[in-house]
């Protein structure tokens, strides 16, 4: 045997696997977007496995607060481009594989171009903005989704997209055709268990293996909840065939940020007037200063009574974001402004 | 007839736990279940999107339920 | 907040955790036994979470054929000592927390000492006989074990002696009182894929988080099935309380074994006799000589006509053992030996 | 009564299929579906022990089966 195969012997001796088999993931070129606690083992797995051209685009870096899920990382790292990172680590653990980062945020300007060197998209990500822009770019260029979300203990786990006897099977907006994200807490709100990241990534690169290889059930036309309190899960049937008509990407909104460092010193300069937008249980524990509006009560309570911009800030930079682009259609010509990453940047980077 | 609802994700902050009762007319149908729902827990419309599923399956609008049926509320999640 | 508790915002923001919950995790002391396709992802979540003491067993080397799906390990360190390259990559995942390495096969003679150090057992390895002695060990003690076993496409998980109200959960032999191990074929022979590896590995470190946090619904009394080509899964209820009773450790038999390399030499020299007792379709494909009983046919088909010590071979090296073992007891006053790691290990290392 | 048997693990390899027919007296005890599985399969028998679950349940040797239930042989597995 090949010294590269023997390395792959325990997977060919699989029913239904062989030479051919290895094959077809060899020639495979998966996109994963987001190296986070998803993203890192679904990147480890199917490295392991050897899928041949392995995209991983995330445009943030390492931060401490990534590391009790996002096992690709170390303390030593904090800071550094998580896309390279990643990338580094995994030809390190198959040095048969190409390994190719984007270092970019994904937006509905490059998304197009970005998918057409690859046969399928493994959704890494961690927002709903995020969720949606792929989704309707893999609709829109006829390639296949994994999708993945964690929250708490619970999780989901679904191919979108995928092309079955000349129609597609149903897709993300076939299921929620939208969503208010200011209304749904995320990881960093909310909290997650680690081990469920791990087993909803392996999840996914499980289906991404399946896809490839043409073994198995892919989860098409169903969607995967994962309970990892009790260990119950159960499969909903979304149905055969798409009903949704997407013929355009919405727009990726720009929102203008602050860095912490930024902030402080402008704050000390009494440049910005500042609001924060988090819950009064938040607000009691710890705050920055600022004029306290929770989000649900923004548009009822926020009036704006100076020249300064105004900088929102919450928990991880994403209700604070959501504030931003409410007012910002309310004051179109005023600048409204949000702390990047949040009290967390905040704290871990003064 | 008397429904039980079971709750997943941010659903089960805003039922206040991991099911709740709705009472609806016989023969109701899905629309009618959510907008039962939505006058009693005004946060579950906030979120613009929720999946109804019947018996394990993606419960269309117009569809109708039995006082039998297992109905769970699935709202989107988007951490990773 | 202090920079070591940042790393753990993310979980300690979950309902039914806080700091409290936290310095739970961080007094745990865990062992893992076996850092192959389970322990390598349990090891790591279980580091990323932050138990505070991790062991490490394992008695092996990382040999090419693990790496599709032991994701700590890369080709580089083939060659070298699980555990140490294990606790040495962990240590550097979380420098926070104690990694104590132990490069050894757990027997009879040392599990119980072993055991001593630490609250809880989970079971990364890949054989009954390390299954059973890790299962009555834990009996013994009074200690959970967080089991885990994989073959192809499915996986089982289970939390075996639970105390709960003064008796204790039933453990692996209330299900399997004894297993004839040559009738079930392993990961080398019948193949793995690496993400149910994954996804099995996850859901140990996840009963152990549960367990530890006293979080959660844990898997004692009960065992979890999962098919990773449907994702189809069930929970089978074992029962409130064990019915075995189990009051001393089977003595760990030892199996005399030859190298590849000594084998070469021993077979060029007419040292050895050689007998292939692996399948007539794993003949066919390829051998390195000897006659040939399938390991079934043994005790009809082998007689002994010659003065030298007989090596046996298969794949791995597992189901040479057995017929060494059976052979030993209608031969005891004869050598009969083991190739090392099958013809696996005679492919890699020639 | 005919008894349709799913199968888990190696029992896969050894009924030749993810299920296989048994056909039993009417309240028939696991101890009867054992022995009946085991002259079909004689590969059975030499796992030494394997699982029998009723409706997602561990079944005792005495437990008497149902036309409807629902049964599964879950042999032990190794791999790691």
């Amino acid at each position: 045997m090949q010294p590269d195969l023997l390395r792959y012997s325990c997977q060919m001796a699989l029913p239904g696997f062989d030479e051919g088999t290895q094959d077809l993931l060899q020639n495979a070129r998966v996109l994963i977007v987001g190296t986070g606690g998803l993203g890192c083992p679904a990147a480890q797995y199917l490295a392991a496995a050897g899928v041949g051209t392995l995209g991983i685009a995330d445009f943030d870096t390492v931060s401490v607060g990534n590391l009790h899920r996002q096992v690709l990382f170390t303390p030593e790292e904090i800071g550094q481009m998580k896309a390279l990172v990643a990338c580094e680590k995994l030809q390190r653990q198959n040095p048969g594989i190409k390994l190719v980062p984007h270092v970019l945020k994904v937006t509905s300007a490059n998304v197009m171009e970005l998918l057409q060197e690859y046969d399928l998209v493994l959704d890494g990500t961690d927002n709903f903005d995020a969720k949606y822009l792929l989704n309707d770019a893999c609709v829109l260029a006829g390639k296949p989704l994994v999708y993945g979300a964690i929250y708490q203990f619970e999780g989901q786990v679904a191919v979108w997209n995928v092309k079955q006897q000349g129609s597609f099977s149903p897709n993300y907006r076939d299921v929620y055709p939208e969503v208010d994200a200011s209304q749904v807490p995320n990881c960093t709100e909310g909290g997650v268990i680690p081990t469920l990241a791990g087993m909803i990534g392996c999840m996914q690169a499980n289906e991404v293996i399946k896809y490839i290889t043409k073994t198995g059930d892919v989860l098409a036309g169903k969607m995967l909840l994962v309970d990892a309190q009790t260990m119950l899960s159960r499969i909903i049937k979304i149905g055969a065939v798409t009903k949704t008509s997407i013929t355009s990407l919405s727009q990726t909104e720009e929102v203008p940020t602050v860095s912490p460092e930024e902030l402080q010193q402008g704050l000390e300069a009494e440049l910005y007037e500042l609001v924060d937008v988090r819950s009064l249980a938040e607000r009691e524990a710890f705050d920055i200063g600022g004029e306290h509006i929770p989000l649900a009560e923004l548009d009822e309570e926020f009036h704006l009574t100076t020249e300064k911009p105004v900088v929102f800030y919450c928990a991880s930079g994403k209700r604070s974001a959501e504030a931003v682009k409410r007012l910002q259609k309310r004051y179109p010509n005023r600048q409204m402004i949000s702390l990047d990453g949040g009290l967390k940047a905040w704290l871990e980077q003064l | 007839m008397k429904i039980n609802v079971l709750a997943f994700g941010i659903a089960k902050d805003i039922f206040g736990g991991a099911a709740t009762d709705v009472e609806l007319a016989e023969k109701a149908t899905v629309t009618e279940l959510r907008t039962s729902l939505e006058a009693q827990y005004p946060r579950l419309k906030q979120l613009a999107s929720y999946m109804v599923a019947v018996n394990n399956e993606y419960a269309t609008a117009d569809a109708v339920l039995q006082q039998r049926d297992e109905v769970a509320i699935i709202p989107p999640v988007s951490g990773g």
